[in-house]
């Protein structure tokens, strides 16, 4: 049992520090501009399948930097020829922009890299497994991951109390309307905000490209989930994102690792009920809802506390 | 005795640490047309929030005719007979002209969320809004997107939903903020006509209007009301002449 | 949002040629309805109207929601899919318990079990609007598409539920088994359905949706609560979403996960969008306009989600009001009868736009068959992507059409500008 | 020119096909082009594609040409009774499938009514890798034929070779929670119990489908159970993340598995470092050693560029074409008639049989293993230089399950 906790701890936090890495840009995006980026998730698959083929070329390391610069330029390109224009429409329009991105993004990928999944592999200097947990090995990729995560983390708070970039984002995060009239060139703000938020995301997908897997639906099998994050954590709310990620991770890690039901904690229903929806509930264990689990904390919080469990603005 | 159209009692209203009204206390008798002035920044828009529902008090208590209505939402003071308009045009920009003032209608006439009547086939409706439009000069302009008006036409156009509803009382927050000497000439012979008989509350800058249309003035400076009076009394109040009129009289 | 209110502009007109021609419209379309299979009669194109009927109807009800109230949703497939599986555990149970329900009044069922739980978590949900709203329906739908296939008994795990509809008792002597009968059941729902939704938008509670789509903030002070407004039209919402879930039940004779899941919610937002949020018809278009690109671009490419994409990004930026708004920004112009003057520009600006949408055809599929291999298209003739002369064309294309295209457009403008200061002029442009 | 064919494309499904011209006997193949299962999708239309040609070659099926008219599904049971339904439109009498039970059970159920409703125009469904047992047992079709072994055919093969593998003695179950899912779960209880009432099933998990981005967990609970083989009907990346985190934790068992061959799960083995521990249940692989096999395997790889994954659709276009002759006649109900009972020598070698009951065929299954090959195993797969290598026949006798199967005949 005692083995469990500590290895889903592990991997819990882990995944959420991953996540959060994600939902970081996208926060900060959102509270700048408003904008809930739907492709968000694009550009960390966009990142992964970058960070295949420069690995493939020239390495990994070099990808590692490389990569995430890619998808921020392609990020800064999306905000100054897409999102800008469609600004005027209103946010309805851009997030709907957005969508439509997400939907060619992923299209075009599968186009060049294929459907199936890809041989993107773990860098040779870190594939041995660094220490052992109750006889489990924990992979030397995944300290690495781990390490990322906290550095961009802890480097992400510094640049935003520190600089002056930083100060504006941090003002756009409690006094969103102040920005715009505070003089500064907010298009450049924008647009390099938005470029670092995908190259955040990028980031993610080159270091989470060999650990999970790097294939065309990537961004669709997270994209959801990262929704979920920022949203539980509060909309504009960068310790919120942090809080919700790590929840949302260890949650979902946890209904994994156990095995109970309503049928294994007040026994099984009486045989002669046959197949109902009772039956159904009663029988269903946590793991087998595990990835509904999110959407349930959702919109329960979203019911409970609109705006989220931390953020201080509804929308 | 008949209660207040409008009693305002010791109202506070802070947001965080900062307190924005102190200890408001305000009058208006029923019938009355009621300026309130102040310095920009005093409070006079927090007021109007704070009566209109829009805001609730932090302490204190708003009474409409009697009743208290502090805490209510806004559509449940409007349905009890209290309209406002706002400062910044606030109109239904993609609707037209008529759409806009017949909404307005719809809920006193007693249509509210019908989905079984024909908007178009019901005569007190089209009636009630064809006056209006009248009323505000804006019949020619009826098929016109709201959005589309004339920075004055659309300053008609809010006074013109504020009233429609019928209500007895009116808060009209800067109608003629905006407009040239011909416009707000216009304006507040409007105001004036259409709110003939009932309670008016209203916000200005211009006091050639507020000494012209109002039976009496408050002074709201720093979130408080430092003098109630008639024009006369309000054009002799020392307070009001060092806080407000002597520094910025027209 | 250029053009505007759902209401016709009335200028200059009279009423009672506005009424012949609103009904006429009407009747058009219900003829339309019933001829169309007549003349187009294989089977082929039969079951393309039924599925078009369905998603027009799906279509029109997530306007109540995008085009009438303002709230984006990205879970209405939930309540179409529920729609279904009420739909088809209605079938069955009138085929077991013999009850004497007849086929036709299946789709009601639909109806009711999208509604039903419109109204259970419709209130909630509609507390607000905007992004929160948004997120709301995305986290629903999720949570309702997976909770489908845990829940066996009701949705039958990922296969589905089966029914049979051609055993419900007869009505007028159909047996609803030929593809044409079903079709023509679709068209009578779909005509009933279409009715009473723009008869909605005619009533106070239509006009009052709109108003809290405008301006939630200001309805208040004119005596709504917008939290209502929105929650009724919500659940008119997912009753005719269930309508068109029950349709497509009665038409495939299985409900299962996937009409609740996101990529159903995601087509009934192209289709309403690219079509036209304003107009009541711009659905209809878009419904039409994204089922036939369905059907038939999936046949063509393997990519047509690209195609998809790119039209829907192409929508978003140049043409937010969809093609209902492109169509309805001629109307002033042809009131004032100065189309004929952009008529030109147009012309000439279609030449060069066709060559450079064929450039990015040609770009795309270069690059979608290349890497995948294939030694040459699937329809034989033209081009082959490995060949540098496909390359070449495909960029001449590009860099030509794109250049000759944008000087065009900008003609077009200018034209446009002159027609509509003329129509200005003659009090047909606001 | 290519512009204008698309235009024809595009306008075509309005108009409706022509009848086909009568010299061509057209098979729809119904699975996923687009989407999440479009590179298995793609490989099964390769596959039929190539055998069309190999059969056109030959003079085609009773003198006709064979022509696959490739629909996209995308995996969607709803979206492919909209193809099959163009397929019947365009002249079309038999579709294949493959992916998705739940495609599968669609489909069965949807020709089943099309051809009680439309006699004379019946159309055939041949199936090649839908597994769910419940298409020959509750829900069996005379319409629908089945070459692919049912998963409880699979788990009979398994079991009897797990009977005389002493070495396995604690099984840890982990499936897709889904029917097939389900039902791998369940026959390996029920057969297991029967078979080795001595092993123990230490852990019998089922997860989500196709959503599960991390198996550590799983992982972690499969080691903590001390098994030492799993059994796992999971596909897709369902395998391949499940191979990957078990080689990540260094867990070391063995793995057997209905799919780890599928696309993309050799390359994750081959990343794993698992030599010779992920075994697979199929009716036939490159190296089986049967020379005409083995042959047909390199020229298959020479002109696709793919491994073989379905010998399966080898015997499904051969039988085809045998029962049509044996009718003499492509008349669906009379070629359906003629394959009830068929007898024939498949492709990997050994007999097997079309049984009329269900429509099941039976054939010999083999247990191979993935890893390094020895000099007589020329093919390995996706470039990993790992191939599979045989470990067990099991002879077509010892595949045979019982139906529950009630067939209603025309």
């Amino acid at each position: 049992m005692l083995e469990l906790i500590v290895i889903s701890t592990l991997n819990g936090v882990l995944f959420g520090m991953l996540l959060f890495l994600l939902s970081s840009g996208l926060t900060v995006i959102f509270s700048m501009m408003g904008v809930l980026n739907f492709a968000h998730a694009s550009f960390y698959m966009l990142g992964a399948f970058f960070g295949f083929q420069l690995t493939k070329w020239i390495g990994f390391w070099p990808a590692l930097v490389l990569a995430p610069l890619l998808v921020g330029a392609i990020g800064m390109a999306v905000e100054r020829y897409g999102l800008r224009n469609t600004h005027k429409h209103g946010h309805v329009a851009e997030l709907l922009l957005t969508f439509g991105l997400a939907f060619a993004i992923e299209e075009i990928v599968s186009m060049i890299w294929g459907k199936s999944p890809l041989d993107y592999r773990v860098p040779a200097l870190l594939d041995f497994p660094a220490f052992t947990v109750f006889s489990t090995n924990y992979p030397a990729y995944k300290i690495f991951m781990l390490v990322v995560s906290v550095v961009i983390f802890v480097a992400l708070l510094l640049v935003l109390k520190r600089t002056r970039v930083g100060l504006i984002v941090q003002a756009a995060l409690t006094h969103p309307h102040m920005v715009g009239h505070l003089g500064h060139n907010v298009g450049r703000v924008f647009m390099v905000v938005f470029g670092v938020g995908s190259a955040l995301a990028g980031l993610a997908g080159v270091i989470a490209g060999p650990a999970l897997v790097t294939q065309s639906d990537m961004a669709a099998s997270l994209g959801p989930i990262l929704f979920v994050v920022i949203v539980f954590g509060g909309l504009g709310s960068l310790p919120g994102a942090f809080v919700a990620s790590l929840v949302i991770a260890l949650v979902q890690t946890f209904a994994v690792a156990l095995n109970g039901s309503l049928a294994s904690a007040f026994g099984p229903l009486d045989p002669s009920t046959g197949p109902s929806v009772l039956s159904d509930i009663w029988n269903v264990t946590i793991a087998q809802v595990a990835p509904i689990v999110p959407y349930l904390l959702l919109v329960i919080i979203l019911i409970v506390r609109p705006m989220g469990l931390m953020g201080t603005r509804e929308s | 005795m008949t209660a207040a159209a409008i009693e305002v009692r010791a109202v506070d209203k802070r947001f965080g640490n900062v307190g924005i009204i102190r200890d408001l206390n305000l009058s208006v008798a029923k019938g009355e047309r009621h300026a309130i002035i102040g310095p920009n920044g005093a409070g006079k828009s927090t007021t109007f929030n704070l009566i209109s529902g829009h805001i609730e008090p932090t302490a204190g208590e708003v009474r409409l005719n009697g009743d208290v209505i502090s805490g209510l939402r806004p559509f449940e003071i409007n349905r009890r007979g209290l309209s406002r308009s706002f400062q910044v045009t606030n109109v239904f920009a993609r609707m037209s002209v008529w759409e806009n003032v017949r909404c307005a209608v719809l809920w006193a006439t007693g249509h509210r969320y019908a989905f079984w009547k024909n908007v178009d086939s019901l005569p007190e409706v089209r009636e009630r809004t064809a006056k209006i439009l009248d009323d505000i000069h804006l019949m020619h302009r009826r098929d016109v997107p709201a959005g589309l008006l004339t920075y004055a036409e659309q300053r008609e156009l809010e006074i013109g939903i504020t009233i429609a509803s019928g209500a007895t009382v009116v808060m009209l927050d800067e109608p003629t903020a905006g407009m040239s000497h011909a416009e707000t000439d216009r304006a507040v012979a409007l105001i004036r006509r259409l709110t003939e008989g009932k309670t008016l509350v209203i916000v200005e800058h211009d006091m050639s209007v507020v000494f012209g249309l109002a039976d009496r003035i408050s002074v709201l400076v720093y979130g408080h009301i430092i003098a109630s009076g008639t024009p006369e009394e309000i054009r002799r109040d020392p307070k009001v002449k060092e806080a407000y009129l002597g520094e910025e009289a027209h | 949002m250029t053009t505007t209110t759902t209401s016709t502009p009335k200028l200059a007109t009279d009423p009672a040629g506005d009424n012949l021609r609103f009904y006429g419209v009407w009747l058009a379309g219900i003829l339309a309805l019933v001829v169309l299979p007549l003349v187009f009669s294989s089977g082929g194109s039969v079951t393309s109207f039924s599925l078009i009927g369905i998603a027009i109807v799906f279509a029109l009800s997530y306007n109540i929601l995008l085009g009438q109230t303002g709230l984006l949703s990205f879970g209405h497939a939930v309540h179409y899919g529920l729609g279904g599986f009420a739909a088809c555990h209605m079938m069955n149970a009138v085929v077991s318990h013999g009850w004497p329900i007849p086929l036709p009044f299946i789709p009601l069922f639909g109806g009711l079990g999208g509604l039903v739980f419109a109204v259970i978590i419709g209130w909630v949900m509609t507390k607000r609007a905007g992004t929160v709203f948004a997120m709301i329906s995305l986290g629903i739908g999720e949570l309702v598409a997976s909770s489908s296939l845990i829940l066996r008994s009701v949705f039958g795990g990922e296969a589905g539920i089966t029914t049979d509809r051609t055993a419900l008792p007869k009505m007028f002597g159909w047996s609803f088994g030929p593809q044409i009968q079903v079709y023509y059941l679709i068209a009578f729902w779909l005509v009933l359905s279409a009715i009473a939704m723009y008869a909605l938008t005619r009533t106070p509670l239509g006009r009052i949706s709109n108003a809290v789509r405008d301006n939630p903030e200001r309805v208040q002070f004119i005596g709504y609560d917008p939290h209502v407004v929105r929650y009724i039209a919500f659940c008119f919402a997912g009753f005719f979403a269930g309508v068109a879930g029950g349709l497509a039940a009665i038409n495939f004779e299985i409900a299962n996960s996937a009409y609740l899941g996101a990529i159903q919610s995601g087509l009934v937002l192209f289709s309403t969008f690219i079509g036209g949020t304003a107009y009541f018809f711009g659905p209809i278009l878009g419904a039409i306009l994204v089922t036939y690109l369905q059907l038939g671009l999936t046949s063509v490419t393997s990519v047509w989600q690209l195609y998809f994409g790119i039209i829907f990004i192409g929508i978003v930026m140049f043409s937010p009001g969809g093609i209902a708004g492109l169509v309805m920004m001629h109307r002033p112009l042809v009131r004032a009868g100065t189309l004929g003057t952009v008529i030109p520009a147009y012309l000439v600006a279609i030449v060069p736009t066709l060559a450079l949408a064929c450039g990015v055809i040609l770009s795309i599929e270069i690059v979608a068959r290349f890497s995948g291999g294939e030694p040459i298209n699937l329809f034989g003739i033209g081009f082959k992507p490995q060949s540098p002369v496909t390359w070449i064309t495909a960029a001449v294309l590009l860099v030509v059409g794109g250049f000759v295209a944008r000087l065009s457009w900008l003609r077009v403008a200018d034209a446009w500008d002159r027609a509509a200061t003329v129509a200005r002029d003659r009090g047909y442009l606001a | 020119m290519r512009k204008l064919t698309l235009a024809i494309a595009v306008i075509a499904p309005m108009l409706g096909h022509a009848a086909s011209a009568q010299d061509t006997l057209k098979i729809g193949y119904i699975d996923p082009l687009s989407g999440g299962g479009a590179s298995v999708g793609e490989g099964g239309l390769k596959t039929f594609q190539y055998l069309a040609e190999e059969l056109n070659a030959k003079g085609g099926i009773l003198g006709k040409k064979v022509e696959i008219v490739p629909l996209d599904n995308k995996t969607n049971p709803q979206e492919s009774l909209v193809q099959a339904q163009k397929a019947i439109d365009a002249g079309v009498h038999y579709i294949t499938q493959g992916n998705g039970s739940s495609v599968a059970a669609a489909l069965s159920d949807f020709v089943t009514k099309n051809n009680t409703r439309n006699p004379g125009k019946e159309v055939l469904y041949f199936n090649y890798a839908a597994v769910d047992p419940s298409l020959t047992n509750d829900k069996c079709s005379f319409w629908h034929f089945r070459w692919d072994a049912s998963s409880d055919i699979k788990m009979e093969a398994l079991t009897n070779y797990v009977k005389d593998t002493p070495a396995v003695k604690k099984v840890y179950l982990i499936n897709q929670d889904y029917s097939f899912g389900q039902s791998v779960r369940s026959d390996a209880r029920k057969m297991l119990g029967a078979k080795r009432p001595d092993i123990q099933i230490v852990g019998d998990e089922l997860h989500p489908l196709l959503k599960v981005t991390d198996f550590s967990p799983y992982i972690a609970k499969i080691k903590a159970s001390g098994a030492d083989s799993v059994i796992t009907g999971n596909w897709g990346q369902d395998i391949a993340l499940l191979l990957k985190a078990a080689a990540d934790a260094g867990l070391k068992v063995n793995w057997y598995t209905y799919y780890a061959g599928g696309a993309g799960g050799p390359t994750a083995i081959k990343q794993t470092g698992l030599d010779h521990q992920v075994f697979q249940i199929t009716e036939g692989f490159a190296n089986s050693g049967n020379k005409a096999a083995m042959d047909y395997e390199k020229a298959f790889r020479a002109k696709v560029g793919l491994s073989l994954w379905y010998p399966r659709a080898v015997n499904e276009m051969r039988m085809f074409k045998a029962a049509a002759e044996k009718a003499n006649s492509i008349d669906p109900v009379k070629v359906a008639a003629a394959l009830e009972g068929l007898k024939f020598e498949v492709l990997d070698g050994g007999e097997g049989t079309m049984r009329k009951d269900d429509h099941q065929f039976f054939q010999p299954i083999y247990i191979s293993s993935f890893g390094k090959l020895t000099e007589s195993e020329p093919y390995d797969e996706e470039n990993t230089g790992w191939g599979w290598h045989l470990v067990s026949k099991v002879d077509t006798p010892q595949t045979i399950v019982p139906t529950t199967c009630k067939m209603a005949r025309p």
